[in-house]
């Protein structure tokens, strides 16, 4: 037997895209806690805001938007944490780096797979969330559409974040300083598409414009993040 | 090739450079800002609808604006560090950092005084400008806390380097947003802290020469600060151990 | 400072070595981990690098197998840059680092599933008789946190026997292993050796290899 | 020159239209900002100095006694 380039049979880009994503969902299968709090936390925190402002439901429908968006921002930057961190601990991050593939689309399989496991369940359960906070009928829509839109672009900037802090040992947080002020443009499109559905005005305008927001995430930040990766696993 | 002489020769380059032109630095920011804030306080005419408030303007338009340039720089340091390895970058976006900071609270600072004034409360989150400058500074002290939180100074500087890259993509987003999300809260918008309001060329001189002093200061206290870090970073190298036995 | 295999390399970066380096110079911390640093890899040749605790082995591999770029000098693979080459360098390259690569919750099987289809196509049977030859039969379902790290350092030895790569790196493999274990890896070395590959490998344990070479830094 | 100062008295200026407090701790908070940001380095440029001397005389003592 010798050992020559020809006879390797070399993996396409999207096998092992694919093969990626699908050991992180089944990472995230067998680590159901870590999945499973931020989750809870999400809907603890929104439970918590009603205690701490006021039960009274026209306040109530005021914020309603505004408190689940940045719960779902609490939530999202708690999840992060785990992206890269285990890789990094066990030396899976290493030969993620050695694939002969771009790298961009290793982390773009494992941002989207992290986005499936945390992003998504949030989106879904926030209707039942915007219920308990009085949120009026006619931004239900909006509300998810945005959230849609939204969740995966903090996902794709966090893990600029958590690939610069990966090799930290105490990372604190700086996770969330680093974070929150990126996600603001996200936050104040999201609360005003909902708004203006509330205004009887037609949000379209923001969520095209979160849109695009979202096609930029896609195309630049797995690219900060590889790169922030390579840096910190230098 | 390059790497050698980015490596050796820049920092001392830029020390002896840098230490020629310095006493010219400062002669002429200890000018300007004497002129500045002479004609600032004793000559300024008190403005028909502001009076004497555009006193605190001239200062603080001139912080503002200054404050504006540290992303910028830091991330064209941050490029030069991450394609040409160049050390030199690396300490000068090191050392902006904290006094981009500085000079981002000192342009709340003194907004929320002239907002204490002119809109009668200290902070008023329809302003974009104060809003986008807050969110600038709390980058600006990620970017410090990651420097401070990674050992390895060679990671430290790739990763502030991109941090930084990053960090101004994001200001200028979030400026653009926080201007939108303005515009759409129709809330009784106060005086802004721009042009709109009449003011005399004489206003607009002074604060020409504050904007030329803060430049000046600018480089001057980066170029001092980042002569410190050289000596720190090359203390092994001969030059420096030949100037630290000469003082 | 470090010896070097071939002084001929100096000027010219040897077309026909498999992985050669050249004027390879480091520093961490404000320390010169090795400067002038050159030697050359070929088909069939194993390639020890020794040296004494902190005498920058593990960054000379992570260098050589493109994990670090802090460094100055050239790398070649068939001659040519790394750098302009990443892919194919990638594609025919196994690194096996002091953390085995093996993720906790999952089980053998999977891990491998992944590791190596980052690089190459391969099928369960392939993955099965590898782990079979490193004598985890049995295992093959079992969660790796259930298994000992000498049995995780096996399911990472498994991926250089499932997916054939020109070119095995290997940071310090005998730690974790038992007698039977080195016995095994000392065989897949010469195994690949004789087979046309080219391995390079830090241990402090003495390698019964006849195509040995070393490489000593400090 | 003198003539086209806008105060008429001392107190005047002081007191600035009722604003003085403000605009004098804004003038403050800028000189000690500009104070801070000159000072604190060149502080730091002396420490500095005297603690690579005094390693580099301590070398040299070892050097010399070997």
């Amino acid at each position: 037997m010798t050992i020559e380039q020809s006879t390797i049979k070399q993996t396409t880009m999207a096998a092992a895209f694919i093969a990626t994503l699908k050991r992180d969902l089944l990472i995230s299968f067998k680590k159901k806690n870590d999945v499973v709090n931020p989750f809870m936390f999400f809907v603890i925190v929104v439970s918590l805001f009603p205690i701490g402002i006021s039960p009274d439901s026209d306040r109530l429908s005021e914020i309603a938007a505004g408190v689940i968006w940045i719960s779902v921002l609490l939530a999202s930057m708690l999840s992060m944490d785990n992206l890269y961190r285990s890789d990094y601990e066990d030396g899976s991050l290493e030969q993620l780096l050695l694939s002969p593939h771009p790298l961009f689309f290793m982390v773009l399989a494992k941002n989207l797979s992290h986005w499936l496991v945390s992003g998504l369940p949030v989106v879904l359960i926030s209707p039942l969330l915007a219920y308990m906070l009085n949120l009026p009928q006619a931004a239900y829509f909006t509300l998810i559409c945005s959230l849609l839109i939204g969740t995966p672009i903090m996902s794709l900037v966090g893990s600029i974040a958590v690939a610069l802090t990966v090799g930290l040992g105490s990372r604190g947080l700086i996770l969330a300083v680093i974070t929150l002020p990126m996600s603001v443009p996200v936050l104040i499109f999201g609360t005003l598409s909902v708004q203006a559905s509330l205004n009887n005005t037609s949000p379209a305008g923001y969520l095209a414009l979160m849109l695009a927001m979202l096609a930029v995430a896609v195309s630049l930040a797995p690219l900060a993040s590889a790169t922030a990766l390579r840096i910190s696993v230098n | 090739m390059w790497l050698w002489f980015s490596k050796l020769g820049s920092p001392k380059w830029f020390y002896e450079l840098s230490g020629r032109w310095l006493p010219w630095l400062i002669a002429a920011m200890t000018i300007f800002i004497t002129v500045g804030v002479i004609w600032g306080l004793l000559y300024l005419p008190p403005d028909y609808q502001q009076g004497y408030t555009s006193r605190i303007l001239i200062v603080h338009v001139a912080v503002a604006g200054t404050s504006l340039a540290f992303f910028p720089l830091m991330a064209v340091a941050g490029v030069i560090t991450m394609v040409w390895r160049m050390k030199l970058a690396d300490m000068v976006a090191k050392m902006a950092a904290p006094i981009g900071a500085w000079f981002s609270f000192l342009t709340l600072a003194t907004g929320s005084i002239w907002g204490s004034i002119s809109w009668g409360t200290w902070w008023e989150w329809t302003d974009a400008r104060l809003v986008t400058m807050l969110f600038q500074l709390f980058l600006l002290l990620g970017v410090i806390s990651l420097r401070s939180a990674l050992e390895d100074q060679d990671k430290a500087a790739k990763a502030c380097a991109l941090l930084s890259i990053v960090g101004l993509i994001n200001v200028v987003v979030i400026k653009y947003s926080v201007e939108w999300w303005n515009v759409l809260h129709q809330v009784a918008s106060p005086v802004s802290l721009s042009a709109d309001s009449p003011n005399g060329p004489q206003f607009w001189i002074a604060i020409a020469i504050m904007i030329v002093a803060m430049y000046l200061f600018l480089s001057v206290s980066l170029i001092l600060a980042t002569r410190n870090e050289i000596l720190q970073r090359e203390r092994r190298s001969q030059w420096v151990q030949d100037l630290v036995r000469q003082s | 400072m470090s010896s070097a295999i071939s002084e001929s390399l100096r000027d010219e970066p040897n077309s026909q070595a498999m992985l050669s380096a050249q004027n390879l110079f480091c520093e961490r911390d404000e320390r010169v981990l090795f400067s002038e640093l050159n030697f050359a890899l070929d088909k069939g040749q194993v390639l020890q690098v020794q040296g004494s605790n902190g005498s920058g082995k593990t960054t000379l591999m992570r260098i050589l197998c493109g994990l670090n770029d802090s460094y100055e000098g050239s790398i070649y693979w068939h001659g040519e840059k790394i750098e302009r080459q990443t892919e194919s360098f990638f594609a025919s390259l196994l690194y096996i680092g002091h953390r085995a690569g093996v993720s906790k919750v999952l089980t053998p099987i999977e891990n491998l599933r992944w590791s190596c289809s980052l690089k190459q196509q391969i099928d369960d049977e392939q993955i099965l008789s590898a782990l079979a030859e490193v004598g985890l039969r049995g295992f093959e379902e079992s969660p790796c946190y259930t298994l000992s790290a000498g049995q995780q350092q096996r399911v990472s030895l498994a991926r250089l026997l499932a997916s054939p790569a020109q070119l095995w790196v290997l940071d310090e493999p005998f730690t974790t292993l038992d007698r039977t274990g080195v016995a095994l890896l000392e065989k897949m070395l010469q195994t690949q050796a004789a087979s046309g590959g080219a391995v390079l490998v830090t241990t402090h344990h003495k390698l019964d290899i006849p195509a040995l070479n070393i490489l000593s830094l400090g | 020159m003198l003539e086209a100062i806008q105060f008429s008295s001392f107190s005047e200026f002081i007191h600035m239209g009722g604003y003085g407090f403000k605009i004098w701790s804004v003038y403050g908070l800028f000189a000690i900002f500009i104070a801070a940001n000159l000072l604190l380095p060149m502080r730091k440029r002396k420490q500095i100095l005297r603690e690579q001397k005094r390693r580099l005389t301590i070398n040299d003592e070892i050097s010399r006694n070997i």
